[in-house]
């Protein structure tokens, strides 16, 4: 696409909405939101500088060798603070039996794992949108 | 007192307007028409889950059933056919 | 007026109901495949809708704990959970049924049911 | 005719809801049997059993986060399907 208004807002305004994203998961504990909603404001902006720029620059900056490391990062991520549980508590997921700082509740550093699950999920969901719109708009030449 | 009539009133305003886009859905021919009055369905149901006091659901959904499902869906119909029959 | 009253009263539940239908009529009635991915997307959302309705509590709050006003009613939080785990494998199911589509478009060059069914019989024929 | 039977069952099917849906407590509150003792124990302990003061976020990332896990899954099942389906006939129709 040629149009420079359109160019230049997306680039003003894609590092907001991916801003707004990060507050999202990072609140996620103690305000409405969380690793999905989050998640797929990232994933949104992805999908905006794509229809804006073009597929090829997008995974320019996006590759998919990106993308399948972020999808399996995030799950093997949710998996290893698990596991973390099965080592020192005795059970899969624990959170204040496994050590994890609990803080005060209310401040951005409380809640032991629960904004670690959150970030993973957020890498988790973006990426997988940004890959589902990629693999539906390529257009094949046979 | 007052204040909770008037909660009532949107309620009823909102799922009324969900209705009629549903139904205007069903009948619409033009598959990209029915995939934008779809993502005003979406926008009113997560206006319906704020007057419902679910702000995190609200959230969710105005990102994914306004944002990502509309862009998918259009994806989609851009590669295929526009119209129905 | 007061035979609306109990209609009022109901109204989140029968806009639910109303909404179910309206999108299994939508998966019946049509041919066309993108439009009955619509109609299983509005089927869900009444579902949705349904759920969100009884976990509602008359003059509660969203359940964020302030510790400096400790006598507050909360709405029921359990629903709302289950919501967001919904709405993702309602994202799910479309995107995999639209991947379908988009396969059954490139082998049949359509994507309406009755011309798919019909040529896939005429191919039953022809072998 | 097929499509007034059609008509027909979605109506009955309307009616059974409708006359069930009357037939439910109409304004909620906490008495109502949807909110019951394990949402109170969540609403009293979740504070200090979990350190979120967003209830929402306690039950889906600590006392149910086994489930979190399982929708993560669904997540991942679902685009590994999209991709087999459209990317792997791709590389077949190359061959053939």
């Amino acid at each position: 696409m040629k149009d420079q208004v359109l160019k230049t807002i997306a680039r003003i305004i894609t590092p907001f909405i991916q801003l707004y994203g990060i507050f999202i998961i990072l609140n996620g504990h103690i305000s409405p939101g969380g690793g999905f909603a989050g998640g797929t404001m990232i994933g949104t902006s992805l999908i905006l500088y794509t229809l804006v720029f073009g597929v090829d620059q997008a995974k320019r900056k996006f590759s998919e060798k990106a993308s399948a490391f972020a999808e399996s990062g995030g799950i093997i991520l949710y998996i290893l603070i698990g596991v973390i549980g099965i080592v020192v508590a005795g059970h899969f997921l624990a959170n204040k039996g496994a050590g994890f700082d609990m803080g005060t509740p209310g401040s951005l550093w409380s809640a032991g794992m629960i904004p670690l699950l959150m970030i993973a999920i957020g890498i988790k969901v973006a990426s997988t949108f940004i890959t589902i719109f990629h693999t539906l708009i390529e257009v094949k030449d046979a | 007192m007052r204040q909770v009539i008037d909660v009532v009133a949107l309620n009823v305003i909102l799922v009324v307007f969900l209705i009629v886009c549903a139904l205007v859905v069903e009948r619409t021919k033009d598959l990209i028409s029915a995939v934008i009055i779809f993502s005003a369905y979406s926008l009113m149901m997560s206006v319906l889950w704020l007057v419902l006091k679910t702000p995190d659901v609200a959230l969710t959904e105005a990102a994914i059933g306004a944002g990502v499902t509309t862009i998918i869906l259009i994806a989609v119909i851009g590669r295929t056919k526009r119209y129905e029959k | 007026m007061t035979f609306l009253q109990p209609i009022i009263d109901h109204i989140n539940y029968l806009g639910a109901a109303i909404l179910f239908v309206i999108g299994l009529a939508t998966v019946v009635n049509h041919t066309n495949l993108i439009k009955k991915i619509l109609g299983i997307n509005i089927m869900g959302t009444g579902v949705f809708l349904f759920f969100i309705a009884i976990g509602n509590v008359t003059s509660g709050v969203p359940p964020i704990i302030d510790p400096d006003q400790p006598d507050q009613l909360f709405i029921n939080p359990l629903p709302s959970v289950f919501i967001l785990t919904g709405i993702v494998v309602v994202v799910s199911i479309t995107v995999y049924s639209l991947s379908l589509v988009i396969r059954m478009h490139e082998t049949y060059g359509s994507i309406d049911q009755e011309e798919i069914a019909r040529m896939m019989a005429e191919e039953a024929d022809h072998d | 005719m097929k499509k007034i039977i059609r008509l027909l069952l979605f109506a009955g099917l309307l009616g059974v809801l409708v006359i069930n849906i009357m037939n439910m407590p109409a304004i909620l509150s906490v008495d109502a049997p949807s909110y019951n003792d394990s949402i109170d124990h969540y609403l009293e302990h979740g504070v200090e059993e979990t350190g979120a003061t967003s209830i929402i976020s306690a039950i889906l990332a600590d006392y149910r986060s086994f489930d979190t896990l399982g929708e993560t899954i669904v997540l991942f099942t679902a685009i590994i399907a999209l991709l087999s389906v459209l990317k792997v006939g791709d590389s077949t129709r190359k061959e053939g």
